[in-house]
């Protein structure tokens, strides 16, 4: 497909946005842009989305190009995978990834698959924004990343913003992609007052287009001491992490990988050959996540070793607990970003 | 009729408990959340959904269980535990995140399991059906007569899981019931604006099952009609599916600004507020005041002591949230 | 009636030339798998399912279909697929695993996708529904009449997507239909063990829309009703639902030994074979042999030169493995 | 829940099974010890299973206790759940693991939670047997192995046999195990003739009841230069490949996982401790995979580094083809670990 005219990265006046704000922002600018667009999913009509992703969509596009869906996320997923086969470009919300356990089938099985099944004759269009994480008290069935869970399955792009200005250029990136893209939005980030937001969210958002890469990483803190690799509300984590070391003379690198399928290994593998060290740091479940891949990918390709072991911080493989204080005793912060990497620092090999 | 007057007298307590524990819950979750509301703040973090006004479903049902029948109900479970009998202490301990809470705190308002009055319910929506079904089978190939009761909303209506468990009931014969509480929204959305079919009792001709449906939200009319199914069911007849019309009187959640309601639609509702109007029905019938007053003066005692001791329990220790992964 | 006789003897062609495909399948399918079979082996490995017998669907179905009509079909898609006018050479090469196969080798039999006639199939039980409502929803929104065509076995309806899709065609008036072959059987499980209802036909009411029942595996009575709910769908009136009686004359793969099949039944079922069956009706209303038999030589004819195609094809390179992940 | 006496892992005299056989045997034999197990699947009645898992059991046992089912896996992994939690003790069937998006939200949300937000007062004692892998031409629906999708999330077992012992041996620690456990067995293992059978994993299956237990990997050949970490027919393909390095002097020792999770860390560090180098063989996908989790484990944990980078060969991150051409190029054999692990002791570092 041929994009049209987008600057790259390039951020114009400030302009303080949301990710909400960011991600309605974009898809209502691209629905302006190509009618082929159009937003189905539970309460993203009037409502504007649960979390706000699709506000004044409704008022704007009418009923027709922002359709609320039944409770039936097997059938209004496979209704997009129809759809992006015969010439539009459905953007659809599940509205918890917790949820991906409905209607995995029509996800992995078939959009992400038709491409493929098709010989290339066939692709699929599609853009599936899903909130994740937790920290506010939901509990087990609402509160998850399940990051790894969607990076482990091929055929489809999985971004996750940290911010706003990444989130509308991701999300411009995943609307022109002709794959299906899995949009993550992080609850602590989204900008919705009732969930809280963590600040570093909320970040200089152009008005004009431009588009954020998928698949490209970013280094938000240069540092030479030690990369910590982060995603989404973990990336913030990491930066108040490094503040903290800096006043210690340790400097951390932060890198966001914005994007895990596909991931950015050259990036990853370029910063930790500086630094010589890697700390992941990651909400989702610790067994094959997220951490595992990047370590592996950096022990599997480093020519040298590392100076000491590398360290994941995940949230362990137990069930998201209701009651906050179990639930902020597993979550990974700032603080155990702190003091794991003093102790990596004090234990080199 | 005596037996009658104490059914009736039991759904009109267990209806001023739940709404009087979910009047409770109300200051109880704007604690800390004000004056800018934020969900995670505050001793009630998380969503809350509360079930005001729909109690006439929860005791017109349950008037005619036993402890060893199940229920499976859903993310709007308050005012169905309170009738089922979940212990009460233990429920508000478990919304508050506290130590004595049923799960100790790792389940919170959407989870509340209570295996002494067999007890679950799941935020996933129709989750709960096919357990239900499940331990129906259970207790029919135990020899037992005990049945299950699935609750949902119209919304789960539309949800696979409500299809392939009405089917898989009826294949089975298994000893269930489905319980449709209609309050006309799922979350933002009308039943008019993603359910095809008027009326969802109609849906039971799909699976060769009795369909019934309720209106008035009346717990009158609901124990008439789920006695009939419940029945149905303990003697080995099979599956039924109830519609029961009711109403949300507060948002989906606490917080919900509710733009999409009409205007007036609430004020309406609540000036049919099933409580009152079941008071007045029953006085007009011949209760003395008198005795609904004691009735409501225990049913609120319970639950201001289930709020004292949910406030008054400790946390948990943080590394307890290990403890019960696997069993 | 010109039209009509044009439209039959199309019909008796189509399901001749699907029956000699898989006439041509077989032998070549125990190609290197015998003495002991094993799936793996030949130049057809995984399993194969065939449509023997249900060809009246198909082709009742397709008559009233142009090409920019959109079907969904099944694990068992051959006969769907040629009645539809996939490219008979491209699906040939595909199921052979060869280069120019409709994926050039990377769908194989139970993923054959023909943009050109906009057909596609899947092995997910019920999978093809939701996108067969969105191909009509696509359609609808670009001001076209083209319509969608959602096949499934009489298993597949007990799936959740079943109800999900028929409820949101339904509630959005999709112009999409919904085949059932109900062949009696998924796998080895019949339909009296699994489904609630006799007629699937039935459940149509549950969605507000139109069921259809198609006795006698007929091709024209097949094309009477698909006609009826196609110019539904066409019109704008939304979705139907038909359910068509007919029989699966091979086992549910080959190799499938069918121990769970009454002794006689596939021999009664052959001598009720519906190809052989409606010659004998068209040469007694009055077509001429010939006519016919020009038919069928030229329907084979084709399939030959397919296979010889398929035969003759290379395979692709290993490494194209990697093309076509993403677009 | 206390175990009937029972021996562990103690072989009796030489009795050949395939794994198809040691799985219906270990049902019907815990089936005549404890009424409260059912079996439930689709086919598994008088079919016995599509791959021979419940294979003269409802003769024996009668439809109330092997029961079909409609095509409706969330509805009887469902019920199965609610079975579990009242007193029986339920096994059922997903015919093909690569169904598992249409049901996962039964499995992962419902099963694998059931204890932990039940504070324990609820347990799950489920088995969910289902297929795995490819080889055969059975295309992109019906050939993966996603044993990362499980192990990636909290609150199930996971064991994949290699062998018909091991299958016996933990199919009767999975149905005595009180949580839900997830059984994977192999498509090119199983012992259907129609399938083909990798001749390793026919093996003796005593007919008295034994337990192997669920979490510990298995040393299958012992030596002394790297350690091949596989699972189920990867275990296979390392043996022949040891076997030929054997030749020319290289000792590999092959750990077969057998359960992954909880994943047997302890085992796999002290093997690679002593070899000194890893190459993990998995035939599902690579990114977020068992490879991954295995090599970050020992990563972050070894004082040591290895002597080489550790590797891994997965399926690469595309859906299965159905050419053989293609699928055959991309699964792992035994040529590719030996090629492999030659070039690893070749570049030493
Ligand atoms: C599978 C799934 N999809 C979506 C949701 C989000 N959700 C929670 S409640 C709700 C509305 C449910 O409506 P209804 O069934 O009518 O119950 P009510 O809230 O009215 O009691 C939705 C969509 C969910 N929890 N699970
Ligand atoms: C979700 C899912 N469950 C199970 C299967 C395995 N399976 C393949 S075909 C089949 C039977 C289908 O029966 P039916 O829908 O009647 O179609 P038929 O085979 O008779 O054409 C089953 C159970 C599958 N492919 N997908
Ligand atoms: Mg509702
Ligand atoms: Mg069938």
């Amino acid at each position: 497909m041929s994009l049209p005219d987008a600057t790259v990265e390039k951020p114009g006046a400030e302009r303080r946005l949301t990710i909400a704000k960011a991600m309605s922002e974009a898809i209502g600018q691209e629905m302006q842009r190509d009618p082929s667009i159009l937003v189905m999913g539970e309460d993203i009509g009037k409502m504007g989305g649960v979390f706000g992703t699709t506000t004044g969509l409704f008022e704007t596009f009418g009923g027709e190009r922002v359709r609320d869906t039944p409770i039936s996320e097997t059938a209004f997923i496979g209704a997009a995978v129809g759809m992006a086969a015969n010439g539009l470009r459905p953007i659809v919300e599940l509205m918890f990834v917790d949820f991906f356990g409905v209607c995995m089938d029509a996800i992995y099985n078939l959009a992400a698959k038709q491409s493929y099944f098709s010989g290339g004759k066939v692709s699929c269009p599609m853009v599936l924004m899903t909130s994740v994480g937790g920290g506010y008290g939901d509990a087990g069935q609402h509160s998850q990343c399940l990051y790894a869970t969607f990076g482990h399955l091929p055929g489809m792009k999985v971004v996750i913003p940290s911010n706003a200005h990444d989130a509308k250029g991701l999300m411009l990136s995943a609307i022109r992609d002709d794959n299906p893209v899995i949009f993550m939005f992080h609850k602590a980030l989204q900008g919705m007052g009732w969930l809280g937001t963590v600040a570093g969210s909320i970040n200089d958002t152009p008005e004009s287009e431009y588009l954020v890469p998928i698949g490209k990483a970013s280094i938000v803190r240069e540092g030479s001491d030690v990369t910590i690799v982060g995603l989404g509300v973990t990336v913030h984590h990491a930066l108040a992490a490094a503040r903290n070391l800096a006043e210690t003379g340790i400097d951390a690198e932060v890198l966001d990988l914005r994007t895990i399928a596909p991931l950015d290994r050259e990036s990853i593998l370029a910063s930790v050959a500086k630094t010589g060290r890697l700390l992941v740091v990651d909400d989702d479940y610790l067994s094959c996540g997220i951490g595992a891949e990047v370590i592996a990918t950096v022990c599997e390709a480093l020519p040298a070793p590392l100076k000491c072991p590398p360290q994941r911080i995940a949230h362990p493989d137990i069930p998201i607990p209701f009651t906050p204080v179990m639930e902020h005793f597993l979550l990974p912060d700032a603080q155990k970003i702190e003091s794991r990497i003093r102790a990596m620092l004090g234990a080199q090999r | 009729m005596s037996s009658n007057h104490s059914k009736r007298l039991w759904m009109y307590a267990q209806m001023v408990k739940s709404r009087y524990f979910e009047d409770l819950i109300k200051p109880a979750y704007f604690e800390g959340k004000t004056p800018v509301f934020n969900m995670a703040k505050g001793p009630l973090p998380g969503e809350m959904h509360l079930s005001d006004g729909q109690e006439p479903c929860a005791v017109g049902v349950c008037a005619h269980l036993r402890p060893d029948d199940t229920i499976t109900a859903t993310h709007r479970p308050h005012h169905i535990a309170i009738a089922k009998g979940v212990d009460l202490n233990a429920m508000a301990a478990e919304i508050f995140g506290k130590k004595d809470g049923l799960a100790g705190g790792r389940g919170g308002h959407m989870h509340l399991f209570d295996p002494a009055v067999n007890f679950s319910c799941s935020g996933i929506i129709a989750q709960g059906m096919g357990p239900a079904v499940g331990a129906a089978m259970a207790a029919k190939m135990r020899g037992s007569d005990a049945i299950a009761v699935a609750f949902l909303g119209e919304g789960a209506a539309n949800q696979g899981a409500f299809h392939e468990s009405l089917n898989l009931a009826s294949v089975w014969k298994a000893p269930v019931v489905f319980v449709i509480e209609d309050n006309s929204y799922g979350i933002s959305v009308p039943k008019s604006a993603c359910t095809a079919v008027a009326s969802n009792a109609d849906r039971a001709g799909g699976y060769a099952m009795p369909g019934h449906h309720v209106s008035g939200n009346d717990p009158d009319a609901v124990y008439a009609i789920a006695g009939i199914a419940i029945e149905w069911a303990r003697s080995g007849s099979g599956p039924s599916l109830i519609e029961i019309e009711t109403s949300r009187l507060e948002g989906h959640f606490m917080g919900d600004p509710e733009g999409y309601r009409p205007k007036d639609e609430v004020k309406r509702l609540k000036e049919r507020d099933p409580i009152p109007a079941y008071r007045a029905r029953l006085v007009a019938e011949g209760f003395e005041e008198a005795e609904l007053d004691r009735a409501e003066s225990e049913a609120r005692g319970k639950v201001d002591q289930a709020f004292a001791f949910a406030r008054s329990n400790d946390y948990p220790e943080p590394k307890e949230a290990f403890d019960h992964v696997f069993a």
